[in-house]
């Protein structure tokens, strides 16, 4: 764990806790915001048959570089009309809430920034803080697309928040823990023992799990992406309509920070699932540390094969985003209320069952 | 199917007076003028008696005629005396397959017309563009404001021959 | 209830289509032409900067009649008999010193009226279309090639015949006084040499 | 839960991402739900009238391509129609026949631009890009014949501006077999998907009746169930020598004349467009295009209607002329002029959403409103 | 020295993100330049002047989700803890949550049927005019028989 | 009070690689206001479209005028518009550029002479920076404009000018 190598560095508790939280930002979220904003442009372009960035460094990789620093220079402006307390601290909320989730979930056997028993519920709990910020930042801006477009978001997270919990307790049905670490640690050994393929179970039961593990799959999938705004779910910021949402009115950093918190969320929700259904981080195939008896390459191979998870979990996102149309907010409620949580509750019974037999 | 001119006969039949001329040439095509505050009550026969069945109000246009005498005032600027407007109505029976084209004429001074917006509702934006433009009053329209130009433009009505434009608008030079 | 699966199935089925079109797009060559370093090909009948080929131009004034949107102005100078001033490619003999041909084309409309009138062709549309500024000012183009001093020379060496021959002119209206009523009385000092020759 | 909410303007436009320009719509809403819509236009009128009358006949036309400019050719087309009724001219039937491939040419082109933007406003970004990429091929092929990408200035009066250019005809029928796939494409992207079907289907439905009393025309009535084309009902130019369907709104999905019916109509006319483009193509008669053009236009004193099916409906030109050679008086009946009034009708009751979605699927040109 | 938790350590991990949100917008402070004007300050409406104020009283139906997601919420958060264990209880555990569960469903059901998982909104009645209107049928209108 | 505000009188090395820095990012990451007004507006959309594919230069269309940093006056502009376009304009955070796109914005184009409604050059209301000439201009035409652009961020400047 690096937690206690940090401590046994440092000495202090205090510090390397903090040296750890600051670990999953520079190592991971910036990094990865920095190549997820990159590969979602060009992403979209190859997919329309376009080209993308082209024109800052090779290939474009140097264009949110550029972004960044553009975003610093640009001028910060607060309305006369807003409130201006809450304009400022609603970027906050939204960034803490939305990185917060990277505490409990695991890069690698080795790291994990908090190891709670209550892991996966704390991330669902904790995501709730950036529904408070983008009410918050809609609110203040005293904005009408602003208010609606948080609104609508508001009533959309929260609602898809019930399928998400719906199908983890399926999860914990089967496995009898919320910690993603043990979960993780769980579903160790090859790809078959991953939850999608009815977890570590064996015999018919396992294959009794199989269809339904699938259909929980495709709701956690759904409901996450809900959760984070993406195409058909992006409702509340639909530039369509709503000029750009609940953000219509934050300019420079601020925009900024909404935007790290979108891909920062983005990764964190193709974390869950792929730490419930798709073996976290472990390799589908056992070590080449193993096999080699090189101990501590493991964690750099686990911690590769999360990212790998994690990112083509994001493609997925993106490919989505580009090729679907968006919702209608009330048939994004019916989405969630008719068929989603029915569906899961019927799908949780059923697990259930074949548990108990 | 009915030509331009047995509607006319027709129509003189039944309205008589408010029906006063019919107007035909060779480049032209064939019109009939009515009275423009019986406008409506034609335009409502011609809609709803089964042989005409106009059901489609294909376009309604103002017309400055220019055709007064021109005065030049004390600045120099010319007016037009005893001119008139016209507004043409080109009506079409999408059922019966025929056409047929009304016209009206409004006096310079205070061009007043009845509003046809109640009897087709395509009616409604073209008489606001009338209004907008030639400052064509029509009596009972649900909604006569400016259309095209900024609601508080008071340099008088752009289509009309006369027009002279403002040298400023809301601070803003206007001429070239 | 036989909808309500229906519409799970299609909103499946359909979201898989979908993203089965994106995807086989997805490693589609681009169809993009890289600009700055990959130009097109324009075709040869391209509609872009007008440009006036001086050494044809008669100063006819027909271009600037055709154009719509009045972005063409053209003054001109009658040449003394002495003056040669050559041919145009198709020869035309011309007469006329132009003093101005100013193409203001921020003004143009790139519908090209003016070109088809013009008896020497050469006033044209070329393919080049790289001329943004970022001054206003220098998007009116001046196509003489008389610099100001040879123009004003022109200018008044034909004010100066022009008021011999009005002279001469005078002189002979003077004397057949009672058939011609003053055909051309125009004084030259006060009037432009706008001549429009056809 | 009859509970009163307060009501609330908000105003759509004139900046707005899918206004299609600068139209600016006042909502009326009572939380989502559209109490009232008012459309305010005029933040792009051109003064076109005005224009016309201090310019001679053909100089006009630059003019008109800058109406409704996703369909030039097809304005110029209703234009030169107008003008040539008025002088009383006949034009080479090579002339004709070009005039028409130039037109469905641009209708097609047209209504990529109409779905692809439909298919944005709706969240769909990439069906956008798709059309215009499409689209950018018809647009090089106007290019080799006129030079021009957009604003034409092509067909004149009694003729066009150029012939064609020895390649086009090869060219055209090359883009037939490679656009034909492209529709079934969009099909699959768009058209059918779920989510699309959801949010279009059963919004915005126009019925017939009305839609006649408010004037709509083109593929707005034609998505009402009616069998309204003019290129068929009041055949001008050489349409009635080609051989095509005219799509109408069957209510696949919804209803009739709901917001899909409008749509797909669209769809279907492209396919209709390449089947006459085809079939002209095939009859091209050899001639010289520019023989018939009139040095001086100057049309006797008179007046004259005239119509022709745009892309967008029935495109109307009434010019008045005194005999001099600047129009008197020029008024476009423009399709969607009418088209948008219907907006307030269509929208109420519905949510904000769906105000795009009725906007997208009547398919507006602002140049072509304001004019 | 005291250990420090776990969830001492997701207190730092909040503590962080404030941190780096506060320290990059003031970073960017020191560079943006800062030129207020009093159109730049109003509120923006798609170029608009803005009417009225946005802060009214809301549409009753966000707040009917945010009413039913609690009830949920609450009841699925119940859901957990038995989740975990009720496998040491067999299938008389399981029968406990599925009675639970089955009331769940049926107050979900009942919701439902009510109408009030529908987006409220006034039936949309298509714009008839009233108007007496000759219009033949689409199909009678055929090109056969149109002579102009 | 933000680095951007201020006027070095002096020039040094410092200055200069920050100022290098800055630059590069502003003109790399042009986002522009998506907000098309007429004709031109067509080009410009089939400037983002895949043919010329505007995203290979950085710009990205931005719903809001909080977020963007160009706006491309695309079209004829209005009396009516103008009003709202000098809003627009001002409500974008500094800094900011105007591209003025086609005939209609540069001067009035067609319109110059009898409009009675058309503004004549939208640089009455509002600073240009690049002109681009055409009705419309190609998309190349305007793809040349934003690279004048870019050239004029380059040479931006922290330092006073003097004289």
């Amino acid at each position: 764990m690096i937690y206690d190598f940090l401590l046994k560095l440092t000495g202090s508790e205090i510090a390397a806790g903090f040296i750890q939280s600051l670990l999953p930002l520079f190592v991971f979220i910036l990094p990865f915001a920095l190549i997820a904003v990159l590969l979602e442009r060009k992403v979209s372009a190859h997919m329309q048959d376009r080209l993308g960035p082209m024109r800052v460094g090779y290939h474009g990789i140097f264009q949110t570089v550029a972004d960044i620093l553009k975003l610093m220079q640009k001028e910060d402006i607060v309305t006369d009309n807003s409130d201006k307390a809450l304009f400022n601290i609603a970027p906050v909320l939204v960034f803490t809430g939305s990185y917060a989730a990277f505490a409990a979930i695991p890069f690698s056997g080795a790291f994990i920034g908090s190891n709670i028993d209550l892991g996966l519920f704390f991330i669902v709990a904790v995501s709730g803080l950036v529904v408070a910020g983008i009410l918050m930042a809609g609110w203040a801006s005293n904005n009408k697309y602003t208010l609606l477009g948080a609104m609508r978001s508001a009533a959309q997270v929260i609602s898809y928040e019930i399928p998400t919990i719906l199908v983890i307790i399926t999860i914990v049905m089967i496995t009898g823990t919320l910690n993603l670490y043990t979960l993780s640690e769980l579903q160790t050994g090859h790809f078959w023992n991953w939850m999608i393929f009815g977890g570590p179970s064996t015999g018919l039961i396992k294959v009794a799990f199989i269809p339904f593990m699938i259909i929980g799959f495709v709701i956690i999938y759904i409901s996450t992406l809900a959760e984070v705004n993406r195409t058909p779910f992006d409702i509340p910021e639909a530039e369509s309509e709503l000029v750009s949402g609940y953000h219509t009115e934050y300019s420079g950093m601020k925009f900024a920070m909404f935007f790290l918190a979108e891909y920062a969320n983005m990764f964190a929700v193709s974390a869950i699932v792929a730490a419930v259904f798709f073996g976290g981080y472990q390799s589908p195939f056992g070590y080449l540390g193993n096999s080699l008896g090189i101990s501590w390459f493991i964690p750099i191979e686990q911690f590769f094969w999360f990212t790998f998870k994690g990112i083509f979990f994001v493609l997925v996102q993106m490919w989505l985003r580009w090729t679907l149309p968006r919702l209608r907010v009330d048939q994004l409620m019916a989405l969630c209320w008719k068929y989603l949580i029915p569906i899961a509750f019927v799908n949780l019974l059923i697990v259930g069952l074949i548990t108990v037999l | 199917m009915k030509t331009t001119e047995e509607i006319f006969n027709l129509l003189k039949e039944k309205f008589g007076e408010s029906i006063i001329e019919f107007k035909t040439g060779v480049p032209v095509e064939d019109f009939i003028v009515v009275n423009p505050f019986e406008i409506d009550k034609v335009c409502t026969f011609l809609r709803d008696t089964d042989s005409y069945q106009f059901n489609n109000l294909m376009n309604l246009s103002g017309v400055d005629d220019a055709n007064g005498k021109k005065i030049t005032g004390e600045q120099g600027e010319v007016k037009l005396e005893g001119r008139t407007f016209s507004l043409f109505y080109h009506l079409e029976s999408m059922s019966l397959k025929q056409k047929v084209t009304l016209a009206v004429r409004m006096p310079g001074e205070n061009p007043e017309v009845s509003s046809v917006s109640e009897i087709w509702r395509s009616a409604d934006w073209h008489e606001r563009e009338a209004f907008d433009m030639f400052g064509i009053k029509f009596l009972n329209h649900p909604d006569l404001r400016r259309i095209l130009m900024p609601y508080d433009w008071e340099a008088g009505y752009p289509l009309r021959k006369d027009y002279k434009n403002p040298e400023f608008y809301q601070g803003m030079k206007v001429p070239y | 209830m036989r909808e309500y699966f229906n519409n799970i199935w299609l909103g499946l089925t359909t979201v898989f289509i979908g993203m089965n079109v994106t995807f086989k797009h997805l490693f589609k060559p681009a169809v993009t032409i890289q600009y700055p370093d990959v130009k097109l090909l324009l075709p040869e009948r391209e509609r872009n900067r007008l440009y006036v080929n001086m050494d044809d131009c008669i100063g006819c004034d027909q271009c600037a009649r055709a154009c719509p949107v009045s972005c063409i102005s053209i003054e001109t100078v009658k040449s003394l008999p002495t003056d040669d001033l050559g041919k145009t490619s198709n020869g035309k003999k011309k007469a006329l010193w132009l003093t101005k041909f100013d193409i203001d084309i921020a003004k143009c409309c790139y519908c090209q009226l003016c070109v088809f009138p013009c008896p020497t062709e050469c006033i044209y549309m070329t393919d080049v279309f790289e001329f943004s500024e970022y001054k206003r000012e220098n998007l009116l183009y001046s196509f003489v090639t008389l610099t100001p001093d040879e123009i004003a020379e022109k200018k008044n060496n034909f004010e100066k015949a022009e008021a011999e021959k009005s002279a001469q002119k005078a002189a002979a209206a003077a004397k057949k006084a009672e058939e011609q009523a003053a055909p051309k009385e125009n004084k030259p000092s006060a009037e432009k040499p706008e001549d429009k020759k056809e | 839960m009859p509970v009163k909410t307060e009501e609330m303007i908000l105003n759509m436009g004139p900046q707005h991402p899918s206004t299609h320009g600068v139209l600016r719509l006042e909502l009326l809403l009572e939380g989502e739900i559209i109490k009232g819509v008012k459309p305010h236009i005029g933040y792009l009128h051109r003064c076109f009238e005005k224009h016309a009358e201090a310019m001679t006949y053909p100089q006009v036309i630059p003019y008109v391509d800058r109406l409704d400019y996703l369909s030039s050719m097809y304005n110029e087309f209703g234009y030169v129609t107008a003008v040539e009724k008025l002088l009383g001219i006949e034009v080479p039937q090579r002339v004709e026949y070009i005039r028409v491939i130039m037109g469905e040419l641009q209708r097609i082109a047209s209504h990529l631009v109409a779905i692809g933007t439909y298919g944005a406003d709706l969240g769909a970004f990439t069906p956008f890009l798709f059309a215009f990429r499409d689209r950018e091929k018809i647009l090089s092929l106007f290019e080799i014949t006129c030079g021009a990408r957009l604003l034409y200035n092509y067909i004149w009066i009694g003729g066009l501006s150029h012939d064609l250019h020895p390649d086009f005809v090869r060219l055209a029928r090359e883009f037939i077999p490679y656009f034909r796939p492209k529709i079934k494409e969009m099909n699959d992207l768009l058209s059918y998907n779920k989510i699309f079907v959801e949010r279009t289907a059963n919004v915005g439905i126009l019925p017939p009746e009305t839609a006649i009393n408010f004037g709509v025309s083109g593929p707005n009535l034609r998505g009402s169930g009616l069998k309204w084309d003019l290129r068929r009902n009041d055949p001008y130019s050489v349409y009635d020598k080609f051989d095509f369907n005219i799509p109408v709104g069957e209510g696949r999905m919804g209803t009739v004349g709901d917001c899909w019916d409008r749509y797909f109509v669209r769809i279907l006319e492209m396919e209709e467009s390449l089947k006459i483009i085809e079939q002209a193509l095939d009859q091209l008669p050899e001639g010289d295009v520019t023989s018939a053009i009139p040095k001086r236009v100057k049309p006797p004193i008179g007046q004259v209607y005239a119509r022709v099916e745009n892309p967008r409906g029935e495109l109307g030109y009434f010019i008045i002329s005194d005999g001099s050679v600047n129009p008197f008086r020029v008024k476009v009946r423009a399709p969607s002029f009418i088209s948008l009034s219907v907006m307030d009708e269509l929208c109420r009751g519905h949510m904000i959403a769906d105000v795009i979605a009725i906007l997208g699927s009547i398919d507006i040109v602002l140049g072509e409103i304001d004019r | 020295m005291p250990m420090l938790t776990e969830f001492g350590k997701i207190f730092i991990f909040l503590l962080t993100a404030i941190l780096f949100v506060v320290v990059a917008v003031v970073a960017a402070k020191l560079i943006r330049p800062s030129r207020p004007t009093r159109e730049k300050l109003l509120t923006y409406e798609c170029g608009e002047n803005t009417e009225g104020t946005p802060w009214v009283k809301f549409n009753i139906r966000f707040y009917v989700v945010a009413l039913i997601f609690l009830i949920f919420d609450v009841e699925v958060v119940l859901l957990i803890p038995w989740a975990m264990v009720y496998q040491s209880f067999g299938f008389s555990g399981y029968i406990v949550g599925v009675i639970f569960l089955l009331l769940l469903g049926l107050g979900m059901a009942y919701e439902w049927r009510k109408g009030d998982l529908e987006w409220e909104r006034p039936k949309i009645v298509p714009p008839v005019l009233a108007e007496k209107m000759n219009l033949e049928k689409p199909d009678q209108l055929t090109p056969k028989e149109i002579s102009i | 009070m933000g680095l951007l505000d201020k006027q070095f009188t002096d020039d040094n090395i410092i200055i200069t690689k920050v100022e290098d820095v800055l630059n590069w990012a502003r003109l790399s990451s042009l986002w522009q206001m998506g907000f098309g007004l007429a004709c031109c507006a067509i080009e410009m959309m089939a400037t983002s479209a895949s043919h010329y594919d505007f995203d290979r230069f950085g710009v990205i269309p931005r719903p809001s005028p909080r977020q963007s940093d160009v706006i491309i006056i695309s079209g004829t502009v209005t009396l009516k518009m103008a009003i709202r376009i000098k809003r627009l304009y001002e409500q974008m955070p500094d800094p900011k550029y105007v591209i003025s796109m086609g005939s209609c914005s540069n001067c009035g184009g067609p319109y110059w002479e009898h409009g009675y409604h058309v503004l004549k050059g939208v640089d009455r209301v509002i600073p240009v920076d690049v002109y681009v000439p055409g009705c419309p201009p190609r998309p190349e035409a305007l793809l040349e404009g934003l690279l004048k652009l870019q050239e004029k961020i380059r040479n931006e400047s922290l330092v006073k000018k003097t004289a």
